[in-house]
């Protein structure tokens, strides 16, 4: 019988919880933090794996700092607690930067996804980064992409595309799916573009990372 | 007005009752059939003008259904003297929740009766000027802005009589009350800006508004009929003196009413969405002094340490009335009875 | 509902188990009161309850509580001086009931229809002389023969109505009115003896074995003064001048005619002369208007007919188509007294209306007490003599055709109780209901409906009745006007503002106070608009 | 059929499916979600039929489900912290009259300072009103639970009150197999009033009871919370039969077989804690927990036999008696009077404060070793509480405590947990 979410389930024991994968997203009020979340635990609940999306719930201000979390498993999720240790952190909104503590918890193997046209160097973050692996790191201008797609600087749906190229947690597919249930037609379909040009954008430069590892 | 007047100069145009009329011009009360909604037993004060105020205005209310009503009933003398388990003194299905809900209890009963496709069943609500003006004003406003089809009825004592008479929003100036001592140099109730429900009402833009006394029964039985034609919220404001609190005779309680309202002092009309429509004017202008006098509650304004000067400030609202609802022009007479037309 | 929460939810009828009655201090009690018109009518009549009857339309039903009294209707609603309406509760309201115009409109109604009297009761074979057939005869003999006697009713005229035939004119009383109601009275089985003078009344009564005898003669005497007067002057009194009148034979007065008197005889004769064709007519009285002891509504109209007034006047001398006149004084104890100033006043001819006094002659072979020309009479209107009876202008009291009407039924119940061998049985009256214990703020202000007066050209020439009837929609209109006065008239008041229902309909427009659960507030004494509750203490 | 959705929206649709014919609220978070949902079915018609009212407050919008649910119809409202207690008059009310009104209490703690997230201080201050309280510890329960309150409620006329965390399940999107209507329909028979306004049987309804009665009054009611006891059990088993799940209850146990120290918590920590006990569990401990479903009327017998083999019992509750402590605590303690235990308090979550795994597992294993105080908050601060019991100390400052922590704090919305 079908125990949803495991009450009174007594699940097979872990390997140290290496399956889940804890996802981060930054960013303000009005941006589809939440919204954004949302769609990747839809997109992973459509590959029919488990999945959780909630926000860091506060008043909905815009401008506000927001946080949301996303967990994908592929048994059935029980912690509520919020994201700590992110397997992957998406940030929205470079303004966030010096407000507010983004990358803590961030592991060294953790996959960074940030909204900008700039490098890390430009951002200032040329020092930080060096830590981490660099082919889990990259920058994507989400914005302009919605800019472009949509006309509206709403960077969520296409971060999740440069999400699916990241982190290859989940199908260009199963984020566009996911896209055009969540949203009217056209809206739908302008954001599932969106999101089709950041897997472009960084898959490319992630075979670039590749050759040049190779080399 | 739609009221049939009644052209025998005798009695019939302001008595219960007339043996020279058809039944169906006579009272509701008059008849031995009437509902008697509020039934003997009840444990009011002698001379109680909320039982009488109640039984008028519920009986026509069942008239006016054919039995289809239900009412529900906001905490105060009304509840307390009417319901002490083991007994009841109500004939019809009757409600009581809480002191300051009962407009919005009455919405949820008509909403059910809606859903059910009872649309037969009509609905009142009824709380003292407490549960009215005071702690049910917020559901009152709420019930007439969504125009929930209910039939609120006050029955304006004045003060909170049934926690021993404290000063309630409807409280008027100068009156004594336990908790505006008729003591310093300003004894009795403040003269506030005073709490207006029947125009507060009005405001809402609300099907139907009117004011009444028990002391003219024809006018008020008319006024519940006509309210019951109307759906959608509807108020009635009915002053019913009460002889404890107000330190009047057991007896005098519907002369002291019709003294308010021959003085001036509460106006008798009726509205449909937010105009007057409707004035019962003042038959034998009354000075206020001569209904002041009859009320225990406004004796430290008389004496030899009287105050005519408080007396004159009172009878100034009472002339404001008068001016501004045209309460002595004849013309504009609610024909509830012979003596006119 | 079986399965009702406990405490929480009550079936309805339970509070009847709370007898809210042991609160009580005063319990209410339903009382009739004395209206002021039936305590100031003369003839006794129960005018509340008759009025009662007509506000209803049911007229017949009004008449017979009304000719249970009174069996002249229609003559009294001309020529009653209403005191009921004098003593009125609504005068202090807006105006009287026209209680006096209600009755002449029943009286007129039962003539119209042909209304018959009650029947009499089972013969007593006890015989009754009545003598004279004016309203205190007629109307004892009508109570006499309702009470089952065999009556006897004799009198001097060729016609019935004494007084009311010879002394007032048919202006105020038409004769076929008159006519109509006296002949509908004897009809009741009253054997009648007319152009029989009765002289000893002694013989009378033992020749026609009368158990008792009623006398009713009037006071057909007119007083004369000796007036120094020269062959050429005409003077006459005004009895004498009316009866002819009323007969058919009205003497030439002349143009200018002089009245000396104060009393409704000389406004009667003033009046009369005036449609007989005098240009003048004056009248003579010796104190002043205030003093006068004709009723005010006589005056007023005699005066709008063009009659004038020398007061303060009194008659010395009357030569040559000339009287003069000595100018009076009141003194202080309001007497008049001659002012020695004298004036003249041209005149064809003089009536004197002085006052009447009683033939008591036939009283000679009797030891009835006879003082200052009237019989003396207890208040059963019993004489001294035995079995002798009397009453109307025979008897020491105001002399008005109702006054004699109510002797007349006095009397008849004096003479029954007599002719049993018992005391007179005198009934308590009620407590007067007054103004005070009204609510009138139930009884909408109304203005009382005037009988429409026939214009005054018509009325100064001819006969014709001045006052004219109520139509029916204004008689019923009057009728609602009364205040019922201290009488229940089922308006249902009590029954609609008691606070505890205690206030119960037990039919036929009564009521009951439900001692159980009455609270003793007083609310239905206080509202009750006539004033027929009292709060009565419970004995504690 | 499973779907990804909010728990809010799995709350209204499972709602809907049980047919309420009166419905309505005053909106405040986080139940915004769930009246919002409704409300556009009713307007859309595919509620039908319903009587959809926004009122003015929440005390009217539970004494609208008052006057409905005496007049017959099935009612159904939604609240959350100050609306509750806003209302908390009309919610004695409905008990008192029995009245079996549904409400879903979206928990949130209480102000001053106002805070909008999550904790149980609005539940625990209606404890005692006469309501059953429910504890969903997922959204599918939460949903689960809203079909067996009605049923509980309209066979005891008992209102019900179902209880899951604001934010964190309101607002948590996740797999939740909302109840078919046909499965809905014949679990849930079509609501029998006890007693109900009619003209055609006029009764008075909320009678003035005295001393002479008021006991037994409450006795009575005090009963047929009792009777829940052995319904809320039936309940669940009959419903998993009928949907293949196991929801509702009165409690639920986890890992207590052989546990030596078992947790015992309301709500959505719960799932937290288990993971926890299980990483525990890998170290070796004996660790267990006891997940509280039915609050009140509060499971006495199930509690004890459900700690009967504990020698350290750990209550993790998110509300606290200030000046007292805990309140679940209390309850526990009366439960297991008779055992020999230890008995911890832990006050966690307060006003939304996150609850850690890391550190429940630090609890667990310090409730193991015998280190926990008598009562513990999770997470404390104590330097600031320190620096701000200082400065009272000192300049004998009044005014808000709150206020001057914040000043210490910095943003709040900076902080991830």
């Amino acid at each position: 019988m079908n125990r949803a979410l495991g009450v009174g389930v007594v699940p097979r024991q872990r390997e140290g919880g290496q399956s889940m994968f804890q996802v981060r997203i930054h960013g303000r009020g009005g941006q589809g933090v939440v919204t954004a979340a949302e769609l990747l635990s839809m997109a992973a609940f459509a590959e029919g794996r488990f999945s959780q999306a909630f926000p860091s719930f506060g008043s909905e201000r815009t401008g506000a700092p927001v946080v949301s979390f996303c967990r994908i498993d592929d048994r059935p999720i029980r912690s509520r607690e919020p994201v700590i240790v992110p397997n992957a952190l998406v940030i929205q909104d470079v303004t966030l930067l010096h407000q507010v503590d983004l990358f803590a918890g961030f592991p060294d193997d953790g996959y960074l996804l940030i909204n900008t046209s700039k490098n890390f160097e430009e951002l200032g973050l040329g020092e930080f980064v060096r830590r981490f692996d660099s082919r889990r790191l990259r920058t994507c201008p989400a914005t302009e992409l919605a800019q472009e797609h949509l006309g509206r600087p709403l960077p969520n749906a296409a971060l999740l595309g440069g999400f699916a190229a990241l982190t290859g947690q989940i199908t260009l597919e199963a984020i566009q799916a996911a896209i055009r249930e969540r949203f009217s037609a056209v809206a739908g379909e302008r954001n599932a573009a969106a999101a089709a040009a950041a897997y472009q954008l960084v898959n490319e430069t992630t075979e670039e990372f590749s050759h040049a590892s190779t080399d | 007005m739609t009221r049939q007047p009644v052209h025998f100069y005798q009695v019939g145009s302001f008595a219960v009752g007339n043996r020279l009329l058809d039944r169906a011009e006579r009272t509701i009360q008059s008849d031995e059939a009437r509902t008697d909604s509020l039934d003997c037993g009840h444990r009011a004060c002698q001379g109680c003008g909320e039982a009488l105020g109640a039984r008028y205005a519920l009986d026509a209310a069942m008239r006016a259904t054919s039995g289809q009503l239900i009412a529900v009933n906001a905490t105060g003398c009304l509840e307390v003297f009417s319901t002490p388990y083991p007994e009841t003194s109500w004939r019809i299905a009757w409600l009581h929740s809480l002191f300051g809900n009962a407009p919005a209890v009455a919405t949820g009963v008509a909403a059910a009766l809606k859903v059910k496709g009872r649309a037969e069943v009509r609905v009142v609500a009824q709380a003292g000027d407490g549960g009215t003006v005071d702690i049910g004003f917020g559901c009152l406003s709420g019930m007439f802005e969504r125009n929930d089809d209910v039939l609120f009825i006050c029955y304006d004592n004045e003060a909170y009589m049934n926690t021993g008479v404290q000063r309630s929003g409807a409280t008027p100036p100068a009156a004594r009350t336990a908790t505006t001592e008729a003591v310093g140099p300003d004894p009795g109730n403040v003269f506030g800006q005073g709490k207006d429900m029947a125009r507060l009402a009005m405001a809402h833009g609300i099907a139907y508004v009117a004011t009444a006394t028990v002391a003219d029964l024809h006018d008020l039985e008319g006024k519940v009929e006509r309210a019951m034609l109307h759906h959608g919220a509807r108020y009635l404001h009915i002053l019913v003196p009460c002889p404890l609190g107000w330190g009047s005779a057991s007896n005098e309680t519907i002369h002291v009413a019709r003294l308010a309202q021959e003085t001036g002092l509460f106006p008798v009309y009726e509205a449909e969405y937010g105009v007057v429509t409707g004035v019962s004017a003042i038959r034998h202008r009354t000075p206020v002094d001569e209904y002041l006098s009859l009320q225990g509650r406004y004796r430290h304004l008389f004496g030899e340490h009287g105050r005519p000067d408080i007396i004159a400030r009172i009878q100034d609202l009472a002339d404001e009335n008068i001016a501004r609802y045209g309460l002595l022009d004849p013309s504009r007479v609610l024909s509830t009875n012979g003596a006119q037309s | 509902m079986n399965d009702l929460p406990f405490a929480i939810t009550l079936e309805v009828g339970s509070s009847h188990a709370n007898r809210t009655g042991s609160w009580r201090v005063e319990r209410p009690v339903y009382v009739d009161r004395m209206p002021p018109c039936n305590n100031a009518c003369p003839a006794g009549e129960n005018i509340q309850q008759w009025l009662f009857d007509a506000e209803s339309g049911d007229y017949e039903t009004a008449w017979r509580q009304l000719v249970r009294d009174n069996p002249l209707p229609a003559v009294m609603g001309r020529i009653c001086y209403h005191p009921c309406e004098t003593a009125c509760n609504r005068v202090q309201l807006d105006e009287a009931v026209g209680i006096n115009a209600i009755e002449r409109f029943l009286g007129d109604l039962a003539i119209e229809r042909d209304w018959t009297m009650p029947a009499p009761a089972p013969d007593t074979a006890k015989r009754v002389l009545v003598v004279g057939a004016g309203p205190s005869g007629l109307s004892a003999a009508y109570h006499l023969r309702l009470l089952g006697h065999q009556v006897q009713l004799v009198d001097g005229a060729a016609k019935l109505g004494g007084m009311m035939r010879y002394g007032i004119p048919a202006y105020r009383l038409p004769r076929d009115v008159l006519d109509a109601e006296t002949g509908r009275l004897v009809a009741v089985g009253i054997d009648v003896r007319l152009n029989h003078t009765v002289v000893d009344v002694e013989r009378e009564r033992r020749e026609g074995r009368f158990d008792a005898v009623f006398l009713g003669v009037g006071a057909q005497l007119a007083r004369r003064v000796e007036i120094p007067s020269g062959d050429s002057s005409r003077i006459l009194d005004a009895v004498t001048f009316l009866h002819q009148v009323a007969d058919g034979d009205a003497p030439q007065l002349g143009r200018r005619v002089a009245v000396y008197g104060g009393g409704d005889t000389a406004l009667d004769a003033a009046r009369t002369a005036r449609r007989l064709g005098a240009s003048e007519a004056v009248i003579v009285y010796r104190r002043n208007r205030e003093r006068m002891p004709a009723h005010g509504t006589e005056l007023d109209e005699a005066l709008d007919e063009g009659i004038t007034m020398r007061w303060l006047s009194t008659v010395s001398r009357y030569e040559a188509g000339s009287i003069v006149l000595e100018k009076m004084r009141l003194n202080g104890e309001g007497y008049p007294e001659g002012t020695g100033e004298f004036e003249e006043l041209g005149a064809d001819s003089l009536v004197l209306a002085l006052g009447q006094d009683t033939d008591l002659s036939l009283l000679t072979t009797t030891d009835v007490n006879v003082d200052d020309g009237v019989v003396e009479v207890s208040a059963s209107m019993m004489a001294s003599g035995d079995g002798i009876f009397a009453g109307g202008d025979a008897v020491p009291s105001e002399r008005t055709a109702t006054i004699a009407i109510g002797h007349g039924k006095r009397a008849a119940h004096g003479i029954d109780a007599y002719l049993a061998g018992q005391e007179p049985v005198v009934v308590p009256r009620h407590e007067l209901a007054t103004f005070e214990r009204l609510n009138t703020w139930y009884y909408a202000d109304a203005p009382r409906t005037e009988r429409p007066e026939l214009e005054r050209a018509r009325r100064q020439s001819s006969f014709d009745e001045i006052v004219g009837g109520l139509t029916e929609q204004n008689a019923l209109f009057e009728a609602r006007r009364c205040l019922s006065c201290g009488n229940c008239f089922e308006c249902d008041n009590c029954f609609g503002v008691c606070p505890d229902n205690a206030v119960l309909k037990v039919g036929d427009g009564r009521y009951e106070i439900n001692l159980d659960f009455c609270k003793g507030c007083g609310i239905c004494a206080h509202e009750c608009p006539c004033g027929a509750i009292d709060m009565v203490p419970e004995l504690i | 059929m499973l779907r990804q959705i909010e728990g809010s929206r799995a709350v209204a649709e499972t709602v809907a499916r049980c047919r309420p014919e009166v419905v309505c609220a005053y909106p405040i978070s986080p139940q915004t979600h769930i009246i919002e949902a409704i409300g556009a079915m009713v307007k859309a018609g595919t509620l039908s039929p319903c009587e959809f009212i926004n009122v003015e407050s929440e005390f009217a919008a539970m004494s609208v489900s008052i006057g409905a649910s005496a007049t017959g119809a099935r009612s159904y409202t939604a609240t959350a912290s100050q609306g509750l207690l806003f209302m908390l008059e009309a919610v004695y009310n409905a008990s008192g009259l029995g009245l079996p009104i549904v409400m879903t209490l979206a928990n949130r703690a209480i102000g001053a300072p106002i805070n909008i997230w999550n904790d149980h201080s609005d539940a625990m201050a209606a404890r005692d009103a006469g309501w059953i309280q429910l504890f969903a510890e997922t959204n599918q329960e939460a949903a689960d639970l809203h079909v067996q309150a009605f049923r509980l409620a309209e066979e005891l006329s008992v209102p019900v009150m179902v209880c899951m965390d604001g934010f964190i399940l309101t607002h948590a999107v996740e797999g939740i197999d909302v109840p078919e209507q046909r499965d809905v329909d014949d679990f849930l028979p079509p609501y029998e009033p006890r007693h109900v306004l009619d003209p055609q049987h006029p009764t008075s309804i909320g009678a003035m009871v005295g001393p002479e009665a008021f006991t037994e009054v409450r006795y009575l009611s005090h009963l047929r919370q009792l009777d829940a006891l052995e319904l809320i059990p039936d309940l669940a088993a009959r419903f998993a039969a009928a949907f293949g799940r196991d929801s509702g209850g009165l409690v639920h146990e986890y890992r207590t077989e052989d546990a030596a120290t078992v947790v015992v918590a309301m709500g959505s920590v719960l799932g937290t804690i288990k993971d926890a006990v299980d990483r525990r569990r890998d170290a070796g401990d004996r660790v267990g927990v006891v997940g509280i479903t039915t609050f009140r009327p509060f499971p006495f017998d199930a509690v004890r036999r459900a700690l009967r083999g504990a020698e350290t019992v750990i209550v993790v509750e998110k509300a606290f008696s200030v000046g007292f402590g805990g309140v679940l605590s209390t309850d526990v303690a009366m439960a297991t009077h008779d055992q020999s235990l230890s008995l911890r308090t832990v006050i966690a979550g307060l006003g939304g404060r996150a609850i850690l795994q890391d550190s429940l597992e630090t609890l667990l294993v310090d409730g193991v070793q015998g280190r926990l105080d008598g009562v513990t908050f999770l997470g404390l601060d104590h330097d600031i509480v320190d620096r701000e019991r200082q400065r009272i100390a000192s300049q004998r400052r009044s005014g808000s405590t709150a206020e001057n922590i914040l000043g210490d704090l910095g943003v709040v919305a900076s902080r991830i947990a």
